[in-house]
């Protein structure tokens, strides 16, 4: 069994891979968009697509009757939810399975297992798998929640019990900056999730963040694909993730894979999943925690698909279908090494705060090694209104060091300009000594700031090039005189 | 002879004399550059550029660094700066809070609006000791960058 | 020991392909090019690029002296020669070794004989590797290439002695017509090879033609990196290679590989080289025959690189450095399926004619598993002078059928327009169900030729398209009021 | 109401009707298309096509399929066709041998000219019997498509 058509409840680069598994699999897929993204590629990856409401996120990509209703309207038999938006929303997942469309996912109950951290590590504190200390604020008040970051001990995380992504997260080291913490964690968990319920757990200092991906299907079977580290994060979002992770030994990384296999199969888990884990330590003394299972494919998914040579989009399909999990774990191996790096528009010199405009120029690199998934188009328009995450350079090499190499190489093709982005930052992380000696903890960007963000002055041949592309007759833009031959001068405006 | 032009970078200013043949003098210091391909640039020996045009500003993307340069021909007066002592949003973005009203008196680095956008709070912050002269913005407010939010003095 | 700086002596894609190991390895690159390539991508690939000289190909890529003054004038220590023009002429080879530069690639001594078709041959017999029956003609002239086209029995092959690439290469199936194929092949040969002299074998009707990559390095090591299979040609020119092959059984891939390491030890093999192969029959009773060693990186190698995952211009790099081979035999896997497809500028329907012009639209797939290595831009013109492939798609995937639907998928997405290719026919050939099913030979397109050569009438959205694509007001080109916000509009267009 | 073009393809002619809400009528039978980023068409339901222009001719890429289109608004003459009984080379390249001269009867098939291009031969045979009327080429001589190498009568 297989799917006709699949409705792809997303937009950017993961509706685009969505859509590019669709077509090697057989698969008709129908994209739905927002007002904004009119002239988005992703409309275009898609055989067909429906406009599904205006920009803002909650009338359209998160609307649940407009994403129902297009899918109704397509005939379609599947939905895949790619991630955020509504992926791990579990009465979506039911939702499409009354409306008698498969939700290329988990089970909506495991969804909600997992959704609430809560649960999610009782079942893990039952299944033997060790987990972070940490309480729950009966009390969800700002005193209550004080009270459990006290009851923990500081330094504490306090987040969203609902989400993921950083957003709601914050470190508190003291009960005076908890006054401000705790309200801000709570109003940014609403905005994004619906849900201010907070979680308090003990912030473990310096820590690597391990993930493991994991993948179940309908009859009993559950593999893992090996380890992502993803210590490279900034305001709590994932900037670099690369497997293997240098921090592993054999024994840890197989007392870590078996956690997450134990996680999964505690969990049900079905389809593909990730469970991720706090490291503390390095070598022989190392010791992991579990921190959440992300019930959806991941960002970074490619780096498992480049070092384990498997198509995890494709297995989706298989597996929700009700299909064998193509892979015995014996089969699958772990071979050379890969690195994500993702481009966001964003100033790291002001915040990291996100950037929108238009894309003067956007060229992406290729070659051997190189993979690059994005949602974006020369003189297309990056909005308020989404994630500002405009691609992932994905590359794999032989070795760490001929990854990394690569990755600068790429980045130094990768030119993006109109509207600023992390890739200069991105060659000076990787460049970084202490990033290629595999020594990384989540708060490596806050610690090493100030060298990961000084800006040159321009060289001669920069102040040249600023020099020669001005036009001889004034600075007018559009000079048709000067313009390239252009191919498709004569097509039609319409639509435009 | 040639074009004379001022270019200005974060840091510096630059006096550049274009010549017909493909060299440009900065500063006193003469290198060869030309357009390579739409939107590509070689500059001296080795150097590979990617440049794009918005206005009087130039985009340059080279060997991973992106400079933004302003380019006036000489004699052009420099644009006027912002206002002084206004605050703007650095983006399009939502006013999720105003902490401050005409007459606050304010110190350096005090958050005076909170600001959304792409599910991020950010904070507006005061770049020097003043007193809030007047607001613009409420709470719900869809704001514009380049629009005085708040006016100190 | 590593190099300083590499000059590149060759064009398009595989010029590009080194420039990009270069810069992945800390070695600078020169790109050398003709009058004809000021504008190539190639040029702008590397750090610095040196003209050497007018159009042809015999004033230019093939010039000794030019390419050596190039070298000479930006301070190189070594030479790259990629693959046809200079890569496998043994003098150049062997100027360049006393100009102090380092040839990358195998001695000149070898690849001496391994140029030599018959000197090849004998060797491979004294190695106890399999050959096909066949005779040098003493005499070279059309009677004596005629009698010993007699002695072997018709068929025949008539080939250079001194090339590959189908190039002086004639099929002979009686005496009628080798008095006029004799002299054809012998011109073709002096034309592309500067030697006329002829080889005559066996001809093995719809054989396969299998090759194994091998790598060794100057201290005496020797691996293989498993098969590519290259049946599918058109006019003698590879147009499909796949790894693995889909006729190898276990235990015959286990003694090809062992008769291509034989081979490439008994030859004294240093670097990257390729041991071909004539396969006759499939399964259990196949019987391989040697057919020559190229004596060089082959076009084909990245079907290599997706299987074994490994970088091989890198690895020439390291071992012509004096370096040990980056792999053991044991380490090495070989992982999924992988398909290249080159796509020529060439019109199928009329004899695979090459095509010259100006590429008015040239897009370029990506995606997961999705390589494409191309020496051409939107905008570029294909010129007359050189060899008309435009790039080479290579895909790779879990399956053989993932990977064909993949590379389907992918030339779907590759529009090239202005000039006409093969994409259309490859996109025919990958779907036919012979070439699903495996059952490849090297006579397939031949044989085929009217099922793959159909094609179809425009379809209501293409003839749609053609007229929505019309100015509304005439058809004048470079209609300014409609053509695109051109982001680079003031550029000022010296050198363009 | 409408602009209405010929539309020529190699086995065929369609007469359009293009109407400025998106609609194209082609010999009675509507579908919608719009141009929906440079060089790309979105044709019907599903319809995805890549489009380039060179005078008359439109190149369209659709679904691996390569068209060639040529488009004339309605009443326009159709250009002539080029000379008949006279050989071209399809492409760029040098002449190698000549193997008729004026006066020589030729048979359809027979081969007129060796042309070298990209280091292959390529011959050019007579399409049809005659006799050949001149010859306008000669061993090593780069010749143009579209210029006559032979007249035949």
């Amino acid at each position: 069994m297989t799917f006709q058509r699949v409705l792809i409840a997303n937009r950017g680069e993961i509706a685009i891979r969505i859509a590019r598994a669709c077509r090697e699999s057989g698969i008709e897929s129908v994209a739905v968009y927002s007002e904004a993204d009119e002239k988005s590629p992703h409309v275009r990856a898609a055989d067909r697509a429906v406009l599904i409401g205006p920009a803002p996120s909650s009338q359209s990509y998160l609307s649940i009757p407009a994403i129902l209703d297009a899918a109704r309207s397509t005939a379609c038999d599947a939905v895949h939810p790619g991630y955020g938006f509504l992926s791990e929303n579990a009465s979506f997942a039911r939702t499409c399975e009354q409306a008698g469309l498969v939700f290329v996912g988990p089970p909506p109950a495991v969804i909600e297992r997992m959704g609430s951290k809560i649960a999610a590590r009782a079942l893990m504190i039952a299944a033997g798998v060790p987990v972070v200390p940490g309480v729950t604020a009966e009390d969800q008040s700002d005193e209550g929640v004080l009270a459990a970051a006290e009851r923990v001990g500081f330094p504490v995380l306090v987040k969203a019990s609902g989400g993921g992504g950083g957003k709601g997260m914050r470190v508190v080291r003291d009960p005076a900056s908890a006054r401000t913490l705790i309200p801000a964690a709570r109003r940014e968990a609403i905005a994004a999730f619906g849900d201010g319920t907070l979680y308090v757990e003990r912030l473990i200092e310096r820590p690597r963040h391990l993930e493991v991906q994991v993948f179940g299907d309908t009859h009993g079977n559950v593999v893992h694909l090996f380890e992502r580290e993803c210590s490279i994060q900034r305001r709590h979002q994932k900037v670099m993730e690369e497997s293997p992770s240098p921090a592993l030994t054999p024994a840890t990384r197989g007392a870590l894979e078996a956690a997450a296999v134990a996680a999964a199969r505690a969990a049900g888990y079905v389809n593909a999943g990730t469970v991720e884990f706090l490291l503390e330590g390095t070598g022989g003394t190392a010791r992991f925690y579990f921190l959440e299972v992300n019930a959806r494919l991941q960002v970074e998914h490619p780096v498992t698909e480049a070092v384990a040579g498997v198509d995890l989009v494709r297995a989706q399909f298989i597996v929700a279908a009700g299909g064998h999990l193509p892979w015995t774990q014996e089969a699958l191996t772990m071979r050379g090494h890969a690195i994500e790096c993702r481009v966001y528009a964003e100033d790291p010199a002001d915040g990291f705060l996100p950037q929108a405009g238009q894309l003067l120029l956007y060229r992406e690199p290729s070659g051997p090694g190189i993979r690059v998934d994005s949602g974006v188009v020369e003189g297309g328009t990056v909005s308020v209104h989404y994630d500002p995450m405009l691609a992932k350079l994905t590359v794999s090499a032989e070795s760490r060091d001929h990854a990394i190499a690569r990755a600068i190489s790429a980045l130094r093709a990768f030119p993006i300009l109109g509207i600023r982005t992390n890739v200069p930052f991105l060659i000076r992380l990787l460049d970084h000594p202490e990033i290629r000696a595999g020594r990384l903890h989540t708060r490596f960007i806050e610690e090493h700031a100030s060298e990961l963000l000084t800006s040159p002055d321009p060289p001669l041949e920069a102040l040249a090039a600023a020099a020669v592309a001005t036009a001889p007759q004034g600075l007018s833009t559009g000079d048709s005189a000067t313009a390239p031959a252009d191919p498709w001068g004569t097509v039609h405006g319409w639509g435009r | 002879m040639g074009r004379i032009l001022i270019l200005r970078a974060s840091r510096g200013e630059y006096h550049v004399t274009l010549s017909e043949d493909g060299r440009v003098s900065i500063d006193g210091v003469t290198i060869a550059a030309m357009v390579s391909a739409p939107g590509e640039v070689r500059a001296g020996e080795t150097g590979h550029a990617w440049v794009a045009s918005s206005g009087e500003l130039r985009w340059v993307f080279l060997d991973g660094e992106v400079f933004e340069i302003e380019v006036q021909p000489e004699g052009r007066r420099r644009r006027a700066a912002a206002g002084h002592g206004s605050l703007s949003a650095p983006m399009p973005a939502t006013v999720v809070r105003v902490e401050v009203s005409p007459g606050t008196a304010v110190g350096r680095g005090d958050t005076l609006v909170i600001l959304e956008a792409m599910k991020m709070e950010l904070p507006i912050r005061a770049s020097s000791d003043g007193i809030v002269k007047s607001v613009h913005c409420k709470p719900g407010d869809l704001v514009q960058p380049g629009i005085a939010l708040i006016d100190i003095e």
